[in-house]
């Protein structure tokens, strides 16, 4: 059965290593904080100025000088860090966090994506976004395997304006979990529980690489 | 210690005039001038370019300049969550020039630091790229982006001093700090005023020097876009 | 938190190898990182690069690895008040590359900022600009600098936590933040070092995700070049 | 009578304007801060991370950690402010700093400037000198108006190896008080007391401007 949202984001959890310093976009990537292991010390980036993100506060705690880059009110812990703007895009594109992890409309095989702009439609702007995939070291796209018309977002090249090039490493989509090899082409390493390899080739439009017998993914 | 206090956002603002560029603090409605902006809005300056990182949202921070159409120009890398805005954007009366959240907070911070131009690596093989000299450094691609400069710099602070001395409390800091010092003129408001020498000079965020007139400001509503909380 | 706590300066240099290119904060002898020079000394590591802005005095600070002829290059702004330096320097036993002191902050502040070239107008006409792209910009000449980045950055700072999260005190702040972020493994030492959580967040200077390695140094001489006093 | 140094410093003294942010180069413009008007607000920059240098502290109040850019021990004032080497030159390039004072060996009519280096003699490094001038918007040179050989230090052009380029707006020496024109050349303001123009012209190898009558200065 395909992953719902908390799955991909589950199962994206389980990239995450001890030390990590992360920063997760909007969307499914935000609630990948929702599954970070027991015990291992991973510390959450927000680009307008925090690292040590906790948990949403409660009510009477809520502070208006304190969001995420969401906006959403939120919390700090033991060991919380404030900085400006300059600061926390420094940290980012000197290569100081270890895993980015977001949202996308399109990746291509060799490791574009596009994630900011429709042409025609109301353009909101790129954001931070730009700036993290770029610079990232690691960069894992969390995303629907196909737009709601039923057409492949993961492409032979995006159709999109892109955000980025070669730059994405790893996908996880409601279908399974692929590696954009750096020779180009999505290399499959999981399929989600229950779901086919011939419904990942049905729903692929960019090269897929199946080198040996794909295995369930296991959370 | 040089005072640099004004009355209040009335006095602070009075010379801005019509066509000047602007800086506004903020990330979001969070750490944005309240103050100088309802100044700004009861003065009707009209033809402003801003310089904002978000431009607020229908009926608050600079969306409330928007609604008279006091801005020509938008310098910014998110414009979502305003439907005002939406349609000047669409009918042409307002410009927008989006840039990405890092390479906007580092400009502002070259213009403060006297730096012209430097290289990024964002928007490297995209549209934003585009008529922008590209270099390879170490095997990697950076384009390169100019400083950004402010007839007036309009920054919110938690704590500010007599002497311009400014600290930014959570995530309110933002870009403040590099507009502070990106502006010919800046202007502060503060929650509390404090006499020079009561902020611990080792813990203070803006140094005066980049601020010329800074206020007390009042009744600060500090909206919040998304209120989130946790069950306890 | 990560936990970024190891036992001394031996265990914190112990893996720095022969060759390597290291940055030392530190303005003349404040904030200077004294332990791991004193480890660094007892371990006899050789053919190092130095980026520095000073080169301690004849028996303190990088003096100290001059001493042993552990320095092979430096890369600073001033280099005077040393005899062994001037010796060895003469005798080209050691290699200087001077910088200007705002150019050299700002190509380490761009080494940790992943920006790797700014112009800047220090040095244009002058020797330093000899090789340099040269180029104007709004009617004035400025020269492109690269960015520093070092194989291990050591810094002295006045409090720092468990997280690796520092504070410095005074003027001793100076080139200890930039290295901080431009080392590849930056390890802090400090005066104090507590519990994380227990520094104000809104007042660290240095976040703890650039520091690799911290540890609580011991018997700081703290020594001081130019002791000047007032009478009462 | 020629001026001694801390006449040159009083001389100086008298540029300084309410409100002015200045940065003192190590030599004879640190004693400037000896004469700063009563009730004027000076504020002293120290490119070490200081703004808002205080008188040197008593025996007791000596504190290693706070020292001057000449490695001085210092104090602060109410409203001084701490920061980095990085921020400090950020502050110097932006042209925040109203006026900056110091030394040279040798100005040039064009407002060239040499003094950090002397062919053939130990280098020590120019420091923050460079920065400086280049970024200053106004620059006052303190110095004495010939070398120890008697030789002019106000030039045609600068023998030694330049700090900066067309950057110099005044200079005061023992002698007098002398403005450096945009179509180059010394432009004699003020004598020093009891100093004749003659003695001026016979210290000078740059081209002297005497556009009228050169009055005496006054303190």
């Amino acid at each position: 059965m395909a992953l719902d949202k908390n799955g991909i984001a589950q199962r994206i959890a389980k990239e995450l290593k001890d030390g990590y310093y992360v920063n997760l976009g909007i969307g499914i990537p935000t609630l990948v904080a929702n599954y970070i292991p027991e015990g291992m010390d991973v510390v959450l980036q927000s680009e307008n100025g925090l690292l040590g993100i906790g948990p949403f506060p409660t009510e009477e705690n809520v502070d208006a000088d304190l969001i995420n880059a969401g906006k959403q009110t939120i919390s700090m812990v033991d060991g919380s860090v404030l900085f400006s703007s300059a600061d926390s895009f420094g940290m980012i594109r000197g290569g100081h966090i270890d895993l980015t992890i977001l949202g996308a409309m399109e990746v291509s095989e060799n490791g574009d994506i596009a994630n900011w702009k429709i042409p025609g439609k109301m353009v909101k702007g790129m954001g931070g976004a730009m700036d993290l995939v770029a610079s990232a070291k690691n960069i894992i796209v969390a995303m629907r395997h196909v737009d709601k018309y039923g057409k492949s977002k993961l492409l032979p090249e995006c159709s999109l304006p892109l955000t980025g090039v070669n730059c994405v490493k790893k996908i996880v989509t409601e279908l399974g979990v692929f590696e954009v090899v750096p020779e180009g082409g999505f290399k499959v390493l999981e399929r989600a529980p229950g779901v086919s390899l011939e419904e990942i080739k049905n729903s692929t439009a960019g090269k897929l690489i199946v080198e040996e017998e794909i295995p369930e993914m296991a959370f | 210690m040089i005072n640099k206090v004004v009355d209040n956002a009335e006095v602070a603002v009075a010379d801005i005039p019509n066509n000047a560029t602007l800086m506004l603090g903020g990330f979001g409605l969070c750490g944005i001038p309240e103050n100088c902006i309802s100044a700004l809005v009861a003065k009707k300056t009209a033809g402003l370019t801003c310089i904002s990182n978000n431009a607020g949202v229908d009926d608050f921070g600079i969306g409330l300049m928007l609604q008279q159409r006091q801005v020509k120009k938008m310098i910014s890398s998110y414009v979502g969550e305003n439907k005002e805005f939406e349609r000047q954007l669409l009918s042409g009366e307002l410009e927008v020039e989006l840039t990405p959240q890092g390479t906007l907070a580092e400009r502002i911070r070259a213009g403060g630091a006297g730096i012209p131009a430097f290289f990024t690596p964002a928007g490297y093989g995209t549209e934003v790229a585009e008529g922008k000299e590209t270099r390879e450094f170490d095997g990697k691609m950076y384009l390169m982006e100019n400083w950004l400069i402010a007839d007036f710099a309009l920054v919110k602070a938690w704590k500010g001093d007599t002497a311009g001395n400014l600290v930014f409390k959570g995530t309110a800091r933002n870009f403040n700090p590099m507009m502070a010092a990106a502006g010919k003129i800046t202007i502060a408001e503060v929650e509390e005023l404090v006499p020079a020498g009561e902020l611990d000079p080792n813990a203070i965020h803006t140094p005066g020097v980049f601020v010329q007139r800074i206020f007390q400001g009042t009744g600060y509503e500090k909206r919040i876009e998304q209120r989130t909380v946790s069950s306890n």
